[in-house]
């Protein structure tokens, strides 16, 4: 449903969304936001893009099928939970750098750890309606 | 508040499991989300409820001091939110290949062929 | 505070009311675009809703859930209209 | 002071909601209920927001304020034509005083194609 | 590309301008844009392009048009909605069009939808014609020109 | 060895899931890095279990924080020889699916899944908290979800419509459970809990939670009257599948039930009669139904439902014995099943078919994998000194001991049932001469297989057969542990202070 | 000991991976190992007459169980039979099976189940003698059906492996709770630990569980039918298990125990009458039969009877006669069978009425069959007149009338043996050569062997008795009772009561085979009697439990799943109503907390009427839309009491259902709204209770003041340590990330699966 208006509407939103929802992910450490929630605005951000760019032929607006984003995310998530173990330390237990900036705090493998959050849930998301929308929404 | 809400929890489960009990296949999801609704609100009502006081650390402090809500059920809410955001998702899809594919209109036409044989 | 009371004996109920008012149309319909309609101006007072707590709990972290739902609704109209707009066509085939 | 102002813009905000909600229950047919409703919804949430942007008075908050604002403007409307074009295509019926209707017989039912107006048959 | 290189520079300006400062509100940055838009107009005399200079009168001319639009229409539908009888006579109109771009048109539609009591619907194919929703079409003629006349001229000097 | 190394099972698990990802579409990669990846967690499980068996419980907190803050990680006996077992199991259907699985199946992420759930299933195992286990539980299910609709047919999908169904139910008991124990006690903690909720006051409340959890995980553990969903679906998707569901799956409940029964949810004498009686009336339903059924996979289907009775049979006796055999027979029980499972699939190969009607030669025409079949089937019955015979000596002394006649009764049904239905499905599948079937279209036969297919499908078999004989065999080694898991399980304070030293 | 058993299970391995033609090669000297085995147990005879012998390896400790082996007096009878007639077996079997496909099977087999039968006999420990029963059933499973493609030889295999195995099953119970009674499985702990026993509550059900175990096994009734059933076994298999040792193993079990058991609790009664009704019925029915087998079949079944019955009585000279007649029946029943093998190898058939006058081919065959015949008749001088004479002194020198009944009994039986044993020892023989009979095969060497040797065994046996007396029969009683007990066979007795008995029976028997001429008219008559037997009584008990199970699974398994979730749910609620009914009163209580606000009141309201809207609403859509609004709802409510997180997650995660929900809604069938009043009023009803249930115990526990210690501890951490503010999101990715990563792994298996669900349909 391609209409001219969403189309153009959509096409200088997604931008907007996209830079939204890693400002709700960098800094979901000091106030609500996160990894989770800035993942799910990005991929409705490309879900609304999907639809006013005819969402059942998402490859040709996606360069990568959005399903690798999972094992990307899930390696950076793994990475960060894992890390500790190399210090002899129980796994999750955070690792920071010195110094502290601004939005996102310190940072720490909780970062990483809520970037690879970000990742997967896009991921995820994005496989679940792309691939309903490509069966189920024709034109 | 509490009582009210502990109504309305009940209510949502009530309503939920009756969803679920329906032939519809479309009636069981919205049942299932109904009920998930509930266990969230369930969880979010035993941890006690608490107005105003979002359990965030002022810009200037270093410590959540006074009145706060209990952050721990609220963590484990969106835990369990996500969790039954993916098998929803899955659920429903599942229903949908079940019509189409099986031409199932509704659970009774759902039956094990143990009949058959 | 005087504003916060305000917000909260004022606003609120005014705004709860203006909630009531368009439930009542998401129950009656009659047609399934004037329950979206509804359920988009509800969303949009809940928008509202929230900035008013955003004043009166001092949170201003309150307003990025503002936008969420803006935007989530927005997503929600989309498909509904999709939906619509889809079982229409399966209809004239 | 500011605080009068406050309540002030967040007053007419919340009006403009409860008009818009009062239009949506008494108007008669779905358009006007969607003409009605937009709008309404929209200013209110505008102006509520751009209180709490001046009761914040930080740059953070007032961008996003803006940004919220913004992004309404955007997707309220277009919202609402994807609504009224659905609508029209389900054939949800004009109030009986609508006094025409020039859509009549331009969409294409089978691939939704629009003509435009003076195009002919 | 020199209006945007234009538009550029003052935000530029003005962030410079929030850094030097070091206040940074919104409306600090809105003063430095203001600023720096007179600085660049006053400095700038020789340019050829003048565009720009051109063009920030005119989106605040447009702004403030609809604003006025809005409050006009605001209150009409607030008295229509608010009383019990109804003055209202809607009907769908097709607004021929004279804007082309995708990006004008949907501006147009969308502030048309966003002044109450007035609806875009669709657009042609052919991008001719914009139909919309009214609720007072007493003359059709005098509403497509009320449209042609406000927002599109507005817009159309803007796109341009 | 630190401690904290105990995570490495789960991890592992996630890396091979992960891996088998990125290689998307290159199903050779996938399978490779399964099997390897098993075989490094099998290893890494012995190593952990040896370990624990000698030094005793390893603790990890999560995220370093004490105790009852963060998520703990406990390896005890019960957990590392689970994980052992599930190594053994998983790696045996690694194989098996390698060789029987077709590319086309394997591209659409089966691998991926398969590992996920085995991800689930080793995470619950090492779980120190309860609402973490729930997570585990959430991705078991969703990952079986996965894979019990893989390349869904429609009766596949009619029986994975139940499946998930009362999964999700199940679910939602399990969290209003959690929820209440929150509410009670504040704390999440197993080891905490079980300092807190005996100084609950209103101990009726405990016992309420107790029963939806009960029911929860009785639900996801297919006991009476809450199993409908298995013998519904377990006998729908492919083999090398069932055979992991089969074999895990309802036993990570058992497993769940064992460690928070004997931890915190002690029964009460209303719970421990309830449980009881459940078991027993598991064991009567699982017999009924095995008994009439004429299809391998539902025979094998309702015969899951029939044994988890044993188990939970013991956990209602509660005694150190009968907990011993509960404890002895999950172990018995996951490598044969997930054998028998696997070998319907072999049947299936060679047949075209798994019902009675059509199924046979075996013994005619592959005497020698006759034979080899025999050992899982055989153990499933509690040939003695097969595997399955040991733990049933402890629950029927047990039984006895705890004056549980009436689970003795039900033992004793569910086993003799058991014999004729498997001694039914030999006479048939084996001794019977072979039946003209009409294959289903692009049915590969397994003389058509290439020789590396073959092995991929009896060598598991196989090597689940040496396990199991070793069961049987080792005896004494294996009583011993189970011994003292089950003191354990009665005894939990070492567990509980080991956690909660740091306070 | 030990040692013995595992040579015999290592070569069962070992034969199996033979192939075919070096099988027969080699398996030609396998009754060198019965044979070796036999000159073993021989030459510790010794030994056993001047007490046990006894080996210990312990295997699981823990539960008592060890490798633990005793050769006394009966073990010591028991171990002679399996390695002699087993010596027999495999040298009649060389031949008898050599063209057969599954030669080397069979002897694998066969090796089997001598090892499991010794070590049956020769373990001290109750487990493991368990164990060892359980493996004969097993290996006379696997050699009943050995004939696999006969289809009721398979049905013969299942029956007798249900009876003897469930009847295991039984036994299984009686030894726990005998372990349990004495602490320990040792058998001679517990016979020592008699006392200790006899006072146990358990007594009585541990004697009816060994019962089972015994009655099962050597087929008494109503157990009996699968041993005629297990006749489609090859002959040599017939003979070695069904006549002369497996089906023994009851006998075995119950006279271990005797000492012990004897005068408790019906025990000697019960053996008495169960034991003498099979005996006669065996008898009676043997006559009758025209398959040789079956006859043997029945006058075994009739003469496991009689032993069951001489451990009723339980006297010395019962058990005297008892070990006696195990001999007896041994020899002649093994030589019988073994003729009848050799016939249906030479002639193809084993049908009495299509058999006559083989003496002219068969002379040799004909002693052996004459010799096993008059053994099993109790003429004099075999041995089996020994055997008769003390069953029937045993009986008379009690004195006692019931016994005398018994005897009476005993005496009728043995008439109908005599004709029985004639009938297949004896009739092929003589009589003419009947017509249609095919051309005679020749008779190896191999099967003619073993049974003359039975004969003639037995008639030197029966002349010089003292031998076997002295060295078998005599240390079976001592090993029973502890006692020694003086010599009782003569080769003739005076003319007393018991010798005229004895005498009068072999007449009459004779009597009875001469005027008696077998026919199928008398068989069909039998089989229409036995309509009511206890195998057609099982058969009708098996289809009625078939149907019942069929019932009551499908009643329960119905494929309805919302009647699924309804039990499911019925039950839960029943548990906890009856926990809360008897645990604490039902009280409903108002808790004193937050007050509400009129804006959380409408939010409330606005929940109730989404949800009402979903229960009531006939379009799919509508119940979508009603979703959306309960989501924001839920929304604001997180909202209202300090939740943003959850708010914005709870709200987007909502809605993003209601979107795929809407993507899918095409695809998915109409509302339905059949509704069927009295289930809608019972789901109502459920939901409603559930509902009610989960208010009630949330305010109860909402009451409860827990421990805060947790949420402290965070807020005091969160920023110092964990270096975040936003509490919900520190526990997230830090002090709870375990979770989190669990999580956002389910979201990726989600997508996933609906990745697979959507793409990968395999319908081909
Ligand atoms: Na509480
Ligand atoms: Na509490």
């Amino acid at each position: 449903m391609t209409t001219l208006i969403l189309k153009t509407a959509a096409t200088y939103l997604m931008p907007l969304l996209l830079l939204f929802s890693v400002f709700i992910l960098l800094r979901g450490h000091y106030l609500p936001g996160g990894g989770f929630i800035g993942g799910l605005i990005a991929s409705i951000a490309l879900v609304v893009y999907g639809y006013a760019n005819r969402i059942d032929r998402i490859k040709q607006f996606l360069r990568f099928h959005p399903g690798i984003l999972i094992p990307v995310g899930a390696s950076l998530s793994t990475l960060a939970a894992v890390l500790p173990l190399f210090f002899n330390q129980p796994v999750m237990t955070g690792l920071w750098l010195s110094g502290s900036y601004p939005i996102i705090g310190s940072i720490g493998t909780a970062l990483l750890f809520d970037i690879g959050v970000y990742f997967v849930v896009v991921g995820a998301t994005l496989t679940i309606i792309f691939s309903i929308a490509e069966e189920n929404v024709k034109i | 508040m509490e009582t009210v809400l502990a109504i309305l929890t009940g209510f949502m489960y009530a309503a939920g499991i009756y969803l679920i009990l329906r032939r519809s296949l479309v009636k069981l999801i919205v049942g299932l989300i109904i009920l998930g609704n509930g266990s969230n609100l369930l969880i979010f009502l035993l941890g006690g409820i608490t107005r105003g006081n979002p359990p965030v650390i002022g810009e200037n402090e270093s410590m959540l001091t006074g009145i706060y809500a209990d952050p721990l059920p609220q963590a484990l809410i969106l835990t369990a939110i996500v969790i039954s955001f993916g098998l929803q998702a899955f659920a429903m899809v599942l229903l949908q290949r079940e019509y189409v594919q099986g031409g199932v209109e509704d659970f009774d036409s759902i039956k094990e062929e143990e009949e058959a044989l | 505070m005087e504003l916060n009371e305000y917000l909260i004996y004022g606003i609120l109920p005014l705004l709860a009311v203006s909630l009531s008012f368009v439930l009542y149309r998401l129950v009656k319909g009659p047609s399934v675009p004037d329950r979206i309609i509804s359920l988009d101006l509800m969303i949009n007072g809940g928008i509202g809703i929230i900035v008013v707590y955003s004043i009166i709990n001092e949170q201003p972290a309150f307003l990025d859930i503002a936008m969420v739902l803006a935007l989530i609704a927005f997503l929600g109209t989309i498909s509904f209209s999709y939906y619509l707009k889809q079982k229409n066509l399966d209809k004239d085939d | 002071m500011i605080d009068f102002l406050i309540a002030l813009i967040c007053t007419i905000g919340a009006l403009f909601i409860f008009l818009a909600s009062l239009g949506i229950l008494r108007m008669p047919d779905f358009y006007l209920r969607v003409s009605v409703a937009t709008k309404g919804g929209t200013m209110g949430v505008g102006l509520i927001l751009v209180a709490s942007a001046l009761y914040f008075g930080d740059f953070g908050i007032t961008t996003r304020a803006l940004a919220i604002i913004f992004f309404l403007l955007i997707t309220a409307p277009v919202g609402a034509h994807l609504l009224g074009r659905v609508a029209y295509l389900s054939k949800v019926p004009l109030w009986k005083e609508s006094s025409g209707d020039d859509l009549e017989g331009k969409y294409n039912r089978k691939n939704l194609s629009l003509k435009s107006n003076d195009e002919e048959e | 590309m020199i209006m945007q290189r234009h538009f550029l520079l003052n935000i530029l300006f003005s962030i410079i301008w929030v850094a030097v400062t070091g206040e940074p509100t919104f409306v600090n940055f809105f003063f430095g844009f203001i600023l720096s838009f007179f600085i660049m107009w006053a400095v700038s005399a020789r340019s050829k392009d003048q565009r720009y200079f051109r063009l920030i009168p005119k989106v605040i001319s447009l702004v403030f048009y609809f604003f006025f639009e809005l409050i006009k229409a605001n209150l009409q539908v607030a008295f229509d909605v608010s009383t019990p009888h109804y003055f209202m006579k809607p009907a769908i109109v097709a607004v021929p069009l004279d804007i082309k771009s995708d990006l004008g048109i949907t501006i147009l539609a969308n502030l048309i939808t966003l002044t109450p009591g007035t609806l875009s619907l669709d657009v042609s194919d052919d991008r001719k014609t914009l139909y919309v929703h009214a609720m007072y079409v007493f003359d059709k003629k005098e509403f497509v020109k009320h449209i042609k006349n406000g927002f599109e001229r507005r817009l159309l000097s803007i796109m341009q | 060895m630190t401690d904290n190394l105990l995570i490495l099972p789960v991890i592992i698990q996630l890396v091979i899931a992960v891996i088998s990802l990125f290689f998307w579409s290159r199903t050779n990669y996938q399978r490779l890095s399964s099997i390897v990846g098993n075989v490094i967690f099998l290893a890494v499980s012995f190593i952990l279990f040896f370990y624990v068996k000698e030094n005793g419980i390893m603790v990890s907190q999560g995220g370093n924080w004490p105790a009852p803050f963060g998520i703990t990680f406990v390896l005890d006996l019960f957990s590392a020889s689970m994980l052992v077992i599930t190594g053994l199991s998983g790696l045996a259907v690694s194989i098996f699916t390698a060789g029987s699985m077709s590319r086309r199946r394997a591209l659409f992420v089966f691998f991926p899944i398969y590992h996920f759930l085995l991800l689930g299933i080793s995470g619950s195992f090492i779980a120190g908290d309860l609402f973490n286990l729930y997570v585990w539980f959430e991705l078991i299910i969703i990952a079986s979800f996965g894979l019990i609709t893989l390349g869904g047919g429609r009766r596949q999908l009619e029986g994975a419509l139940k499946y998930v169904t009362l999964n999700l139910v199940a679910s939602t008991l399990f969290l209003t459970s959690i929820a209440f124990v929150y509410g009670l006690t504040g704390s999440l903690n197993l080891a905490d809990l079980a300092v807190k909720i005996p100084e609950v006051e209103n101990q009726d409340l405990v016992s309420i939670a107790a029963l939806l959890f009960f029911v929860g995980l009785g639900i996801k553990t297919a006991v009476f009257p809450m199993y409908f969903w298995l013998p519904a679906s377990y006998h729908t998707p492919m083999s090398a599948i069932s055979a992991i569901f089969g074999g895990l799956l309802t036993k990570v409940g058992v497993y769940a039930l064992i460690r928070v029964f004997s931890l915190f949810f002690l029964p009460d004498s209303y719970i421990g009669t309830v449980i009881s009686a459940i078991a027993a009336l598991t064991l009567i339903m699982g017999a009924m139904g095995a008994f009439i059924q004429k299809d391998v996979r539902k025979v094998f289907s309702w015969l899951i439902v029939c044994h988890i009775g044993f188990m939970i049979a013991g956990l209602g006796i509660f005694s150190t014995v009968a907990l011993a055999g509960a404890v002895l027979y999950l172990f018995h029980d996951i490598i044969i099943k997930t054998n028998i499972f696997m070998v319907s699939g072999l049947l299936y190969r060679i047949n075209g078919a798994h019902t009675f009607k059509f199924i046979g030669g075996l013994y005619e025409h592959y005497p020698k994998l006759s034979f080899l079949i025999a050992i899982p089937l055989f153990s499933l019955i509690g040939i003695p000194p097969l595997s399955g015979f040991w733990p049933k000596i402890l629950l029927i002394e047990g039984g006895i001991q705890g004056f549980d006649y009436f689970i003795v009764a039900a033992i004793l049904l569910g086993s003799f049932v058991t014999l004729v239905t498997i001694g039914k499905l030999w006479v048939t599948a084996v001794w019977s001469e072979q039946k003209q079937v009409k294959y289903v279209k692009h049915f590969i036969h397994f003389k058509q297989l290439s020789k590396a297919q073959r092995i991929a499908y009896v060598f598991p078999i196989a090597f689940l057969s040496v396990v199991s004989l070793f069961f049987g065999f080792g005896a004494f080694w294996m009583l011993d542990i189970a011994n003292r898991i089950a003191e354990e399980l009665i005894n939990p304070e070492l567990y509980i202070q080991s956690i909660l030293q740091f306070q | 000991m030990l040692t013995a058993i595992i040579i015999c299970f290592g070569l069962a391995f070992f034969f199996f991976l033979f192939n075919k033609d070096f099988g027969e090669r080699i398996l030609k000297w396998s009754p060198l190992l019965p044979a070796s085995l036999l000159i073993y147990f021989l030459s510790k005879g010794n030994e056993v007459r001047q007490g046990a012998l006894q080996e210990f390896t312990p295997w699981v400790p823990e539960m008592g169980i060890n490798l633990s082996f005793k050769l006394d007096g009966l073990s010591f009878l028991f171990t002679l039979l399996i390695c002699g007639i087993g010596t027999l077996v495999y040298f009649y079997s060389v031949n008898y099976m050599k063209n057969h496909p599954h030669f080397i099977r069979f002897f694998s087999f066969l090796t089997l189940f001598m090892g499991s039968m010794l070590g049956l006999v020769l373990s001290d420990n109750l487990i493991t003698l368990f164990i060892f029963w359980e493996l004969t059933s097993i290996s006379s499973f696997f050699l009943i059906g050995f004939n696999h493609q006969d289809k009721n030889a398979r049905k013969s295999a299942i029956t007798a492996l249900a009876i003897t195995g469930g009847g295991g099953l039984l036994l299984l119970v009686g030894f726990v709770i005998l372990g349990i009674i004495a602490g320990s499985y040792e058998l001679s702990v517990l016979i020592e630990s008699g006392d200790l026993i006899a006072e146990s509550i358990y007594l009585p059900i541990v004697i009816l569980l060994l019962f089972a175990g015994a009655f099962t096994k050597s087929a008494q009734l109503p157990f009996h039918f699968w041993l005629p059933d297990a006749m489609r076994a090859p002959t040599p298999i017939s003979t070695y298990l069904h006549s002369a040792t497996m089906v023994k193993a009851g006998v075995y079990l119950l006279a271990r125990f005797s000492p012990i058991m004897d005068g408790e609790f019906y025990w000697n009664e019960i053996l008495i009458i169960v034991g003498g009704t099979t005996m006669i019925y065996g008898a009676v029915n043997s006559i009758f039969k025209t398959d040789l087998k079956a006859i043997l079949a029945y006058t075994t079944i009739s003469a496991l009877g009689t032993m069951m019955l001489l451990i009723g009585i339980g006297t010395p000279a019962a058990l005297l006669a008892l070990a006696a007649f195990i001999i007896v029946h041994a020899l002649y029943k093994a030589g019988l069978f073994l003729v009848t093998g050799a016939i249906d190898k030479t002639e193809k058939t084993r049908d009495l009425l299509a058999l006559g006058g083989l003496m002219k081919h068969r002379k040799l065959l004909f002693a052996a069959g004459l010799l096993a015949a008059v053994s099993g008749a109790g003429l004099i001088p075999s041995l089996g007149y020994h055997g008769k004479h003390l069953i029937y002194e045993s009986l008379y020198n009690e004195h006692s009338s019931f016994l005398m009944v018994i005897l009476g009994l005993v005496f009728l039986a043995n008439i109908f043996i005599v004709c029985a044993s004639f009938l297949a020892g004896v009739k092929p023989f003589t009589g003419k050569i009947i017509a249609e009979q095919k051309p005679v095969n020749p008779l190896s060497m191999f099967l003619l062997i073993p049974p003359l040797l039975l004969g003639v065994g037995g008639l030197i046996a029966g002349v010089f008795p003292a031998f076997i007396e002295k060295n078998v029969v005599l240390p079976v009683y001592q090993s029973l009772s502890g006692k020694s007990i003086d010599p009782a066979f003569h080769l003739l007795h005076g003319l007393d009561f018991v010798s005229i008995l004895s005498w009068l029976t072999i007449i009459f028997g004779l009597i009875l085979y001469f005027f008696f001429k077998p026919s199928l008219h008398y068989q069909n008559t039998l089989n229409h009697l036995s309509k009511v037997s206890s195998r057609n009584l099982l058969k009708e008990l098996i289809d009625l439990v078939k149907k019942l199970f069929s019932t009551l699974t499908h009643l329960l398994q119905n494929g309805y799943l919302r009647y699924y979730t309804a039990v499911i749910l019925v039950f839960l609620i029943i548990l906890i109503v009856f926990r809360m009914y008897t645990g604490f009163g039902i009280g409903f209580q108002a808790v004193e907390g937050t007050s509400i606000r009129f804006i959380e009141g409408v939010t409330i309201f606005m929940m109730v009427v989404s949800i009402v809207m979903t229960l009531y609403t006939d379009s799919r859509v509508v119940s979508v839309v009603a979703l959306g609004g309960l989501g924001l709802g839920m929304c604001l409510l997180y909202l209202f009491f300090s939740a943003p997180d959850l708010a914005m997650t709870q709200f987007a995660i909502d809605t993003l259902t209601v979107v795929l929900f809407v993507l899918l809604l095409r695809n998915l069938p109409l509302y339905l709204n059949k509704v069927d009043r009295r289930l809608n009023i019972k789901d109502i009803m459920i939901s409603g209770i559930f509902g009610a249930i989960i208010t009630l115990i949330t305010l109860e526990v909402i009451a409860v003041q827990s421990s805060r210690e947790i949420s402290q501890f965070y807020a005091e951490n969160a920023y110092l340590l964990a270096k975040g503010k936003n509490i919900v999101n520190v526990i997230l990715v830090d002090f709870r990330g375990a979770d989190t990563l669990v999580e956002i792994i389910v979201l990726a298996v989600a997508g996933l699966g609906v990745f697979s669900l959507i793409k990968l349909k395999m319908n081909d």
